[in-house]
């Protein structure tokens, strides 16, 4: 509703402009964040940014917060739509509107110690050889794959702590010294931080080692009242993923097409 | 000039005064005597609000008002007509000794700076600490600062001025000098309301005594009257005592 | 131990880090202003007003200071436009958030805030304030020249705690999307992945520590300038 | 916009599970951290050469840093440093295993012996040095005299602010979720980020923190009128029974009345 | 029993005390006279530590030690040994009537608390105040306060009491009161240096009559001496000066 009466003036000449407010996570790279130069950017904001660009009708504008104040604010209709690599359960879909399609997949794995890749090569070797997690936050996707690997394997469960965001890479180190035996992490975070040139833990390379588990589908979340908007995001993706510019963008900023890890 | 009538005044379920009448008249030194505890400093605080009073009415110049219903426009103007040397001093700790004496010129009475330092100066030569200013009040010896206190009085020039023991601190030298001061201040026309313990201050410079005890004004009248001829037996007493000492 | 550790990072964080200043200084200098003067008010209130006032402004700082800082955050932010356009037509949706964040850090402020000074003025001998009327000085003049330098004395320790603990208060500026320096330092990591967040961290440390010691600092001196011609509590 | 009510009744009672935990992560740190606040308290106040400036040091790096770094800093580094040294002097302990509420209970006791030492020290101001003069010298040691005389004077000042800073306190332990520890506040979010219900969360996490700062405020604001009633003064009454008085005050009297010795109010 | 010898002391620049010598015989009562600001508080304070002389030593039964350099437990020892009476009172605000006085008692001095709480009860008969030992000192008058003082002193029954300016806020009446107790404590046994300007008061219970006068002792002697027959011009002028009052 908040879809702005400012623009309605102008609007008689031309064709009708709305601005839509579109919020996204500040600190989720490379999904959603702001570069040094205060822009908003990463995979999603960008694949909406495309979205924009298709739809005439629409004029977005990107605002970078919290989870939990994005969250709030699409229920309230502050914000239209959001994106912080939100995944799909049914109580949330009774809060938001989750489009047809997905915006993007981020491909999650285990990082191990080298010494442990022989033994452990999925969940659930890890599991069996019981190994410890550090811990995830109960807002990110991984948690909730577990919970789910948990549910699905009650003899063999892995032992899960929750903790709040804690930004640090130190989660690398707590595993070369043996405080955890597993990493559940984001793919780019591991590359970035692990495999780059130059990169902060680049000279314990062959200590590391990673599988993918599966890349989970992330949705933008659209309030109650945005139907319209869903429906032109979901032709208009359609459009992306047609041309290539998907690809290209999940190239740019996941280093790889994720969508194949998808399962569906 | 100023007539109080029927002060009560109660602590808690303790009546502290019972009913008291005094009556000043310009130019007036009334000293009012009495054992410790008898009410005498609340007499003087109620006077100047720094109690209230729970009964009885108070008649200053133009001001005539009940203790209990007064406004505060009231008691700010019996406040500006009026000084209060107190049994502790009460000097500003964070003000310098020169600045306790300016302060209520300057803030108080709206006098421009230099004045008020000239004035603070010569009332603080009065009573013979001039070579003190820069001084606080925790650097003084207790005579010290009694005299600040008085001092501070003196300089706000006021109409009445109420002294609480204003000598109790000093050695004999310095009270016939204060004594001198107060006299001077009479002829003036300075009124004065002073409690003393102080059995020759009452007698050289009152030209009324008031004898309380217990809440009550048991006795009052000339110095002469009083010390030479009292007429109640509890006056006799507390005179007595006193003077086979003395 | 097997943690990298680039110490020059530190240094190359700074720049970003203290881009983030001005909004800092914003948020803290606004709250101390308007937080302050509430705190000021509600003290005022609870000391001098008349009953009804004094219970009304109890209430106030009691719930204040039990409400968490993001509740408040979120209240002030999805709550204070809806209660404005509803009673009074007024659209504050599109103000700059810095507002918001100011509002609620007031808000939150002037509870403690209004505690020490209370507790302050309570510390001051009541023969000062006395003194002050006596010699023809009005309430106003007795409470500003006299009451509030001595008072001020034992309330500046607790105000020094109260403005570092605000300063550090970006945490709930970057929940409505503030980047203070806090917030410029977790972008910072977020961008690296996690990475060189210790060396970031760091250097967050060290700029937090030099604005705590500048606040110290100032404090010190107003403490030393009021406490003249008071005696410390200690024995020869 | 509404609120789902099952939903607040049901993580409203998953939350209660975390209160014992929020109230260790209070009250533990606070008690600890009272007497070496008030030492760091005194030592500034009467200039201890290098003790007050080691203090000012300590209170000012404490203040000074943000809270998360410290958390960073006692939670992922000491640990390994721990591990390091254990390993080094071939122990066989594992590091690792620590709680990590005992990290928490570090953190936040570092934290409030800085602030409260502060409350102290401006506390101590408001104490006439008479005071302590008096105490001195009727013959109590100077250990007596602080606790006797001028602590208590002290308190009075003390109370409105240690209230401040126990309720921070309270509502800033729910940091102590980035070191895993399951509080009111991780437990509500966890619940929250499922369904995303995080209104119903937020305001069951209000709710849980009325009640429990209510308490502490109840607490001190009856110390408080406790600790300053000599300054309002006892009520006078002219017959001493109904006062207040010390329990062995009452014995004298009865018995100096029982032995025909006049009454005293 | 007590000795001090060559007392400097100096607040920043104001040197206060200029080597001062006093010598006080067991059961003596040594008075102090002397203008205000000429060191007597001062003195009486550098004795019991709560003033730390810049120079001088002490010599106090069998602890023997120079000012500057006294150790705590030494400090301690002269505290034990003796009480203050203080100018200004200095109740213990945070306590009443009769918890001030067996403070010293129950927690200095170990005694039991039914035995402190007696002791407490007769000490404050003997200065009139047995009816306010629930008070708080917020709730006395001047007079009421001294006394308490004066009583908490008594009550822990030292070698010495130092007082100083004890009867300064009291009604002749109870001056003479207070000196009757003194005047017994002596009888006692009990050492006294008394800071007073009560002329009357140093003639009738001094056996010995110091006078100060910018931090010096100008002279000392018996009573007898002093106001009969005083030596110095100094204090000639002083006393004449008073006897011309009276
Ligand atoms: N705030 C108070 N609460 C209760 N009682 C009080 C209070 N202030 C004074 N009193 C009592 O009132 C009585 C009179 O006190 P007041 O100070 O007026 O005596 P005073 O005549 O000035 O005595 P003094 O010569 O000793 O100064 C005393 O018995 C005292 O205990
Ligand atoms: N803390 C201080 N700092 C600076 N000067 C001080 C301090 N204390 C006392 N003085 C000065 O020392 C001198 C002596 O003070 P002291 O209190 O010993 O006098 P006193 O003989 O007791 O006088 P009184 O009879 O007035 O009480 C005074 O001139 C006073 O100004
Ligand atoms: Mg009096
Ligand atoms: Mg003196």
């Amino acid at each position: 509703e908040t879809t702005s009466e400012a623009t309605s003036s102008s609007a008689a000449e031309t064709l009708e402009v709305t601005t839509v407010t579109v919020a996204h996570t500040q600190s989720s790279a490379p999904m959603n964040y702001v570069d040094e130069n205060g822009e908003s950017t990463g995979y999603e904001v960008s694949v909406l940014k495309a979205i924009d660009e298709l739809l005439p009708q629409y004029e977005f504008e990107y605002v970078p917060t919290s989870d939990e104040d994005l969250l709030i604010g699409i229920e309230s209709g502050k914000y239209d739509v959001g994106t912080k690599g939100a995944w799909y359960t049914e109580e949330r879909a009774q809060k938001f509107i989750f489009p047809e399609n997905y915006i993007g997949a981020s491909s999650i794995g285990v990082l191990i110690r080298s010494e442990d890749a022989e033994e452990i090569t999925d969940l659930e070797s890890f599991a069996a050889a019981g190994k410890s997690l550090v811990p995830i936050s109960p807002n990110n996707a991984q948690y909730n794959v577990i919970e789910d690997f948990n549910a699905e394997h009650p003899d063999t469960p892995i032992e899960l702590t929750a903790a709040d965001v804690f930004e640090i890479a130190d989660a690398y180190t707590w595993l070369l010294e043996g405080r955890y035996d597993g990493y559940f992490a984001v793919k780019t975070a591991y590359e970035v931080n692990v495999l780059a040139e130059g990169a902060p833990y680049s000279q314990y390379k062959d200590d590391f080692s990673y599988f993918v588990y599966e890349a989970l589908p992330t949705w933008p979340l659209f309030n109650k009242e945005q139907q319209q908007l869903a429906d032109a995001y979901d032709e208009a993706f359609l459009q992306l993923e047609e041309d290539g510019t998907i690809d290209d963008l999940m190239i740019e900023f996941l280093g790889e097409n994720t969508f194949q890890y998808v399962k569906e | 000039m100023l007539a109080l009538k029927n002060i009560h005044k109660k602590f808690g379920e303790l009546e502290v005064l019972k009913g008291v009448d005094i009556e000043v008249e310009k130019g007036d030194i009334v000293v009012i005597l009495g054992p410790s505890g008898s009410g005498k400093t609340t007499l003087l605080r109620c006077i100047n609000f720094l109690e209230r009073a729970d009964e009885g009415s108070l008649h200053f110049d133009e001001i005539q008002t009940e203790f209990s219903k007064a406004s505060k426009k009231e008691i700010n103007a019996v406040r500006k007509k009026s000084a209060f040397v107190f049994q502790n001093y009460g000097l500003f700790d964070n003000k310098t000794v020169l600045d306790n004496v300016t302060e209520g010129l300057i803030v108080g009475r709206k006098m421009p700076k230099k004045e008020a330092i000239e004035t603070a100066i010569r009332a603080l030569e009065k009573v013979g600490l001039s070579d003190r200013l820069a001084y606080y009040p925790s650097q003084l010896s207790g005579g010290q600062q009694q005299r600040v206190g008085i001092a501070r009085a003196l300089a706000v020039n006021p109409d009445v001025i109420l002294f609480d023991e204003p000598t109790s601190a000093l050695d004999p030298e310095l009270v016939g000098e204060v004594l001198q001061v107060i006299r001077k201040l009479a002829e003036e026309g300075t009124t004065m309301v002073v409690v003393t313990h102080e059995m020759t201050f009452a007698k050289e410079v009152a030209n009324r005594v008031i004898f309380m005890d217990q809440g009550v004004i048991v006795e009052e009248g000339t110095p002469e009257d009083i010390f030479g001829n009292p007429k109640e037996a509890r006056t006799r007493g507390f005179l007595q005592r006193i003077l086979a000492r003395v | 131990m097997n943690r990298p550790f680039d110490i020059t990072y530190i240094w190359k964080a700074v720049p970003e880090i203290l881009s983030g200043l001005g909004v800092t200084l914003q948020f803290l200098i606004g709250t101390i202003v308007i937080g302050g003067l509430l705190g000021f008010l509600a003290t005022w209130a609870r000391i001098s007003g008349p009953k009804w006032l004094r219970a009304i402004v109890h209430g106030y700082i009691w719930i204040i200071r039990c409400t968490p800082s993001i509740v408040m955050m979120f209240l002030v932010f999805y709550g204070l436009p809806e209660v404005l356009l509803g009673a009074f037509d007024i659209d504050i949706n599109s103000w700059n958030r810095l507002n918001f964040v100011v509002i609620a850090l007031s808000l939150l402020f002037s509870a403690p805030c209004s505690e020490i000074m209370r507790s302050a003025y309570l510390a001051v001998a009541k023969v000062q304030r006395e003194a002050a009327l006596s010699i023809g000085l009005t309430e106003a003049q007795a409470f500003r020249r006299i009451v509030l330098p001595q008072a001020l004395v034992s309330a500046l320790p607790n105000l020094g705690n109260s403005f570092i603990l605000l300063m550090k208060e970006g945490a709930l500026a970057y929940t409505i999307g503030i980047v203070d320096i806090m917030g410029k330092g977790q972008l910072i990591i977020a961008r690296n992945f996690g990475g060189y967040s210790i060396e970031t961290y760091i250097a967050l440390a060290a700029i937090y520590w030099l604005l705590t010691l500048a606040i110290e600092k100032a404090f010190k001196l107003a403490e030393d300038k009021l406490s003249a011609g008071k005696q410390p509590l200690r024995a020869a | 916009m509404t609120i789902d009510l099952p939903y607040v009744q049901e993580i409203l009672i998953l939350v209660l599970k975390g209160i014992p935990t929020t109230l260790r992560l209070t009250f533990i740190p606070l008690l600890i951290a009272l007497p070496f606040a008030f030492l760091i308290a005194v030592a500034r106040q009467r200039n201890v050469k290098v003790l007050a400036r080691i203090s000012q040091i300590y209170v000012s790096f404490i203040r000074g840093t943000p809270l998360i770094v410290q958390i960073l800093v006692m939670y992922s580094l000491f640990p390994s440093l721990l591990n390091v040294l254990v390993k080094n002097w071939g122990l066989e302990y594992d590091v690792f295993g620590i709680n990590p509420i005992y990290y928490a209970y570090i953190v936040f006791t570092l934290n409030t012996i800085a602030i409260l030492s502060e409350v102290f020290r401006s506390a101590l101001e408001t104490v006439d040095k008479r005071q302590l003069e008096a105490a001195l010298s009727i013959g109590l040691l100077p250990v007596q005299a602080y606790s006797r005389i001028v602590i208590p004077q002290a308190l009075v000042a003390a109370t409105p602010n240690l209230c401040n800073s126990t309720v921070n306190l309270l509502k800033s332990t729910s940091l102590a979720f980035l070191m895993s520890v399951q509080d009111i506040t991780a437990i509500a979010k966890t619940e929250a980020a499922f369904g995303y219900n995080y209104l119903e969360s937020y305001l069951v996490i209000f709710i849980v923190y009325i009640v429990l700062c209510s308490l502490v405020q109840v607490f001190f604001q009856l110390l408080e009128q406790r600790l300053s009633l000599y300054k309002r003064g006892r009520n006078i009454t002219v017959k001493s029974e109904n006062d207040k008085q010390p329990e062995y005050f009452e014995d004298v009297r009865k018995e100096r009345y029982h032995a025909g010795i006049e009454e005293y109010s």
